[in-house]
């Protein structure tokens, strides 16, 4: 039995105040808080092995580049894969953002489409049109149902030879929805599509294994994991990557640079131009190592019944309308929601006065917000440190915005 | 801090009934405002008469505070000229704190003294997070009036 | 008169011991140390105030954010600039990426010439060679003298009216040499191209103001002035930044996002594709207040009296060719050298067994290497935290070398 | 760690020395073999006789370890065949520790003893960054030899 108190505990920020209330911190979908273990191997690094990777033949710079690369097998670990199958970027837009200037913009036509769903993070989302743009391709998007879910006849309809990339959430960050992303991967491979997949909202949360979602690509950050800002995965099929062209230029890339041009250096290398988050790398490999000593299975199960308790609880609140799947079965801990007719800044506003930290807007995701005709939501969203008792000063907290408003 | 003062019930009140809401047939100036943190968004319409806005449209959606402020000052300048509306503007943006001043013309103890209902919106500067919801209207006025 | 042990001894890193021997570590200008007031910043703000930037409408974030923009401000001051003029990046080499996808990508064409150093970085060489694969703009470089210097006339030579953009370094990593910036700006405006600088060794070694420099661009990292990795900065002159494309799209650029298209936030944010490594901002404003501490006039003048004792020292060692200017004048302390035949990666070998850490190689300066017929040349490099112990040690560890070669 | 052990007079002499540095006028096999990092360079020629070795050019620049390896090796295969180079390099790789080995047939105390000259880059094992150095060649061979 996990001591889910003990894990609360290892958090230094959790225990601090805010408007006089304990911190309720409920917005873990857009960045994680980090504990004290993390915090730790940062400095540690800093303070006894900082030098710059791949560059020195010295111990330091030694050291320094076995624990960057040790990093690397960390991450490849934990996700299935090979080492050599991860390229560290700034955070997953970064990523996105490589495979579109270093594989789209230079695969893509005028006839060709990208299919991308509704439910889509901007980062999945703006980096193709920026290919559009650029190569006349196309763009279209798959609708969902009325019950938060990807509409899989839709995605069916819409797929057809001329769609050269299929873009899919493996977790929405809005809806909380978890998308079937080895049957969408299945049958964009069936018309010779490549598919990317953003587990910035999946891999934090459960535990995934790149080859068995089907993907050709996936992308995530380091700071919804328990990790630094700065840092995010790029994974990618080690054939796909090798014949990737490099997105940004600039020393450690290379294997030589003459005036009349350049050649790469191997995979993951040729993905990670100048000098890499290294010392965030370094603060990843440790917030996964405590995430597999709490273990993915059981960080899964405890967000569950944090998410059944919540959508329970929620349920009780009359007025209350949650977008997205109602109950806790293939959703993660992502809840939005609202609240009569008080508008979601309202709401976190009056929230953050009793120390509970929500979101409030459309969370980096217009089109579905259009699509779900609410220009606004607010947003909770759980990770494995909160507890019951967060979600109860939550609805504490809203049924005394129900009566603010209740004035007029 | 609170909350109660900023949510008062004369903003709950525009809030859900926003005033000078109608399009105008005739548009002398106009221009929109969006507070793209929080997604707030502000059309807004005048019609001139000479340099008197005698008429006015004020659309948008967003939370309480923006839209309360955008109706209150809707009524606030209609009929007035634009070198009163600036005095308006400029005294209300001293209010929220927006413009720093030790102008000893607005009343310490109730710096909003002269804005009537807008008065009400003082309670919000003490929530610095929303002092640019309650700014956007009179700033997407500004624009319109000078372009 | 500023106390510069006491500075030293606010570097945790350089009480180590290394191999035995106090650690002299002289490769500064591949990465910096960090003071503890840089680790305590990022620590603090990971423990108090941790929260997304630009997205809670509660406190936390509200803090984060101006926190975030709080270190924008402090970069801006520091180098003489309006805080909207600057944009965060994942390091020097990402800005030049940001200026090359971003404007040249869709500024050059066939006719157009790029006109760059033979001193350059690669961070300020392979962008360009991109570039001018998917435009077909064609690229030139500017030689060197004998003495180490910029050949002004070549310059003056090679530029004319097709010349679109001109590449400078402010300082070189390998050679050390000092360029005198505004006059290439001057000139280059004069045909009317535009200057991109590359900050990289300038900045944490002097006082730059942006508009003294003449340029249009200026792009430096974090790591090598004190702060951490991850974070560097890409500065513009407004109306450029203005009229340029984002590189990157995601998140927090926008102020729309239709599914037929988008609109760009106003700049920085434009560029900013996504979560920024705002904690790494965090510790770079820590960098910022403790250079600003002692003084940047302070910090130039001790590297200078370094740098003079440096190559002293080193012209009284028998075999040692020093590549770059042999006086302190107009130079930093980045000193590249070879001794006798040994080759530099054997020098670097020994040198470590002594505690002493340079680097050896390329320096990511490739067509430099080659202009100086070296393929590769031993470098040790120094920031305000060195002293004269840490060259004493270079030396001794310089002549064992020379003794352990000379067997055969 | 001493480096004395590491830079044994034998190793200066391949470095300074090196054997084998003329092209072949025949060139049965080829291959170039470099090290990103520090940019050592080795370049490898090989004339065949049926499967054995009888002649070899080495050309390279680099570190003393990467060029005296690349010129011990030159003479330590020449005239050997194929399956009899391959042995070379195993024990020469498990020597270095780039294969990882609990054969008893590699003498724990002195794990090179059969390849004469070459032995001197035991002490190479000692300086994990630069173990890599005395690889490049015999990869590079290897290559050459298994396109
Ligand atoms: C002159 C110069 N320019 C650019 C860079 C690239 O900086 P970074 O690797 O931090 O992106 C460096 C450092 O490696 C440098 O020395
Ligand atoms: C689903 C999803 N995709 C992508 C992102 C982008 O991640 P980042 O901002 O760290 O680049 C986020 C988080 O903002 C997200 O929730």
């Amino acid at each position: 039995m996990t001591d889910w108190a003990a894990i609360r505990a290892d958090f230094p920020i959790l225990s601090r105040e805010m408007n006089g209330y304990p911190l309720a911190y409920l917005d873990s979908a857009a960045t994680s808080q980090k504990p004290q273990a993390v915090l730790d191997a940062i400095t540690d690094f800093y303070s006894t092995t900082n030098a710059n990777v791949h560059r020195g033949a010295y111990s330091l710079a030694d050291e320094a580049t076995r624990m960057y690369e040790d990093a690397r097998s960390t991450v490849a670990r934990f996700i299935g894969a090979q080492s050599d199958e991860i390229v560290f970027t700034r955070g997953a837009t970064s990523a996105f953002n490589t495979v579109a200037y270093g594989w789209a913009l230079r695969h893509l036509t005028e006839d060709d489409r990208i299919l991308l769903t509704i439910m889509e993070h901007h980062a999945n989302i703006v980096p193709w049109q920026l290919v559009a743009d650029l190569t006349g391709c196309s763009i279209e998007f798959v609708s969902i149902t009325d019950t938060g879910r990807l509409d899989l006849d839709d995605f069916h309809h819409l797929l057809d030879e001329d769609v050269k990339l299929v873009g899919a959430s493996m977790a929405s960050n809005v809806l909380g929805t978890i998308n079937p992303i080895a049957e969408i991967a299945d049958a964009a491979h069936q018309v010779g599509a490549l598919v990317i997949a953003d587990a910035a909202q999946a891999v934090p949360h459960m535990s995934v294994n790149v080859y068995d979602t089907g993907a050709d690509w996936i992308c995530f950050s380091g700071h919804k994991m328990l990790g630094p800002t700065g840092i995010g995965v790029l994974w990618g099929r080690p054939e796909i990557l090798d014949e990737m062209e490099p997105a940004e230029g600039g020393g450690e890339m290379i294997t030589d640079v003459r005036l009349d041009g350049s050649t790469w250096a191997a995979v993951p290398h040729k993905f990670e131009a100048g000098t890499p988050p290294f010392a965030q790398a370094v603060g990843l490999k440790a917030a996964i190592d405590y995430l597999e000593a709490v273990g993915m299975d059981e960080v899964e199960r405890r967000e569950q019944e944090l998410t059944e308790y919540a959508l329970k609880s929620m349920a009780g609140v009359e007025g209350l309308t949650v977008y997205g799947p109602a109950t806790a079965q293939d959703r993660v801990g992502a809840i939005s929601f609202s609240l009569n007719d008080i508008h979601p800044h309202d709401l976190a506003t009056i929230l953050d006065q009793r120390g509970v930290a929500i979101r409030a807007g459309h969370h980096c995701a217009r089109p579905l917000a259009r699509s779900l005709n609410v220009p606004a939501t607010a947003r909770a969203s759980l990770y494995l440190y909160n507890q019951e008792s967060d979600i109860d000063a939550l609805i504490g907290a809203l049924a005394e915005a129900k009566e603010l408003f209740s004035v007029a | 801090m609170s909350l109660e003062e900023m949510y008062r019930e004369v903003i709950l009140d525009h809030y859900r009934n926003p005033r000078n809401r109608d399009p105008l047939d005739h548009v002398d100036a106009t221009a929109e405002g969006n507070n793209p943190l929080c997604g707030d968004e502000v059309t807004i319409e005048v019609g001139l008469d000479g340099d008197t806005v005698q008429a006015i449209s004020v659309r948008g959606q967003g939370c309480s505070i923006s839209q309360a402020s955008a109706s209150m000052m809707s009524k606030a300048v209609l009929g007035k000229t634009e070198k009163e509306i600036a005095e308006i503007t400029d005294t209300f943006k001293k209010m929220m704190g927006v413009i720093e001043t030790d102008d000893v013309v607005v009343d310490e103890e109730r710096p909003g003294a002269t804005l009537g209902d807008l008065e009400a919106l003082q309670g919000v500067r003490k929530f610095p997070v929303r002092i640019k919801c309650a700014d956007l209207a009179w700033t997407t006025l500004e624009e319109a009036l000078n372009p």
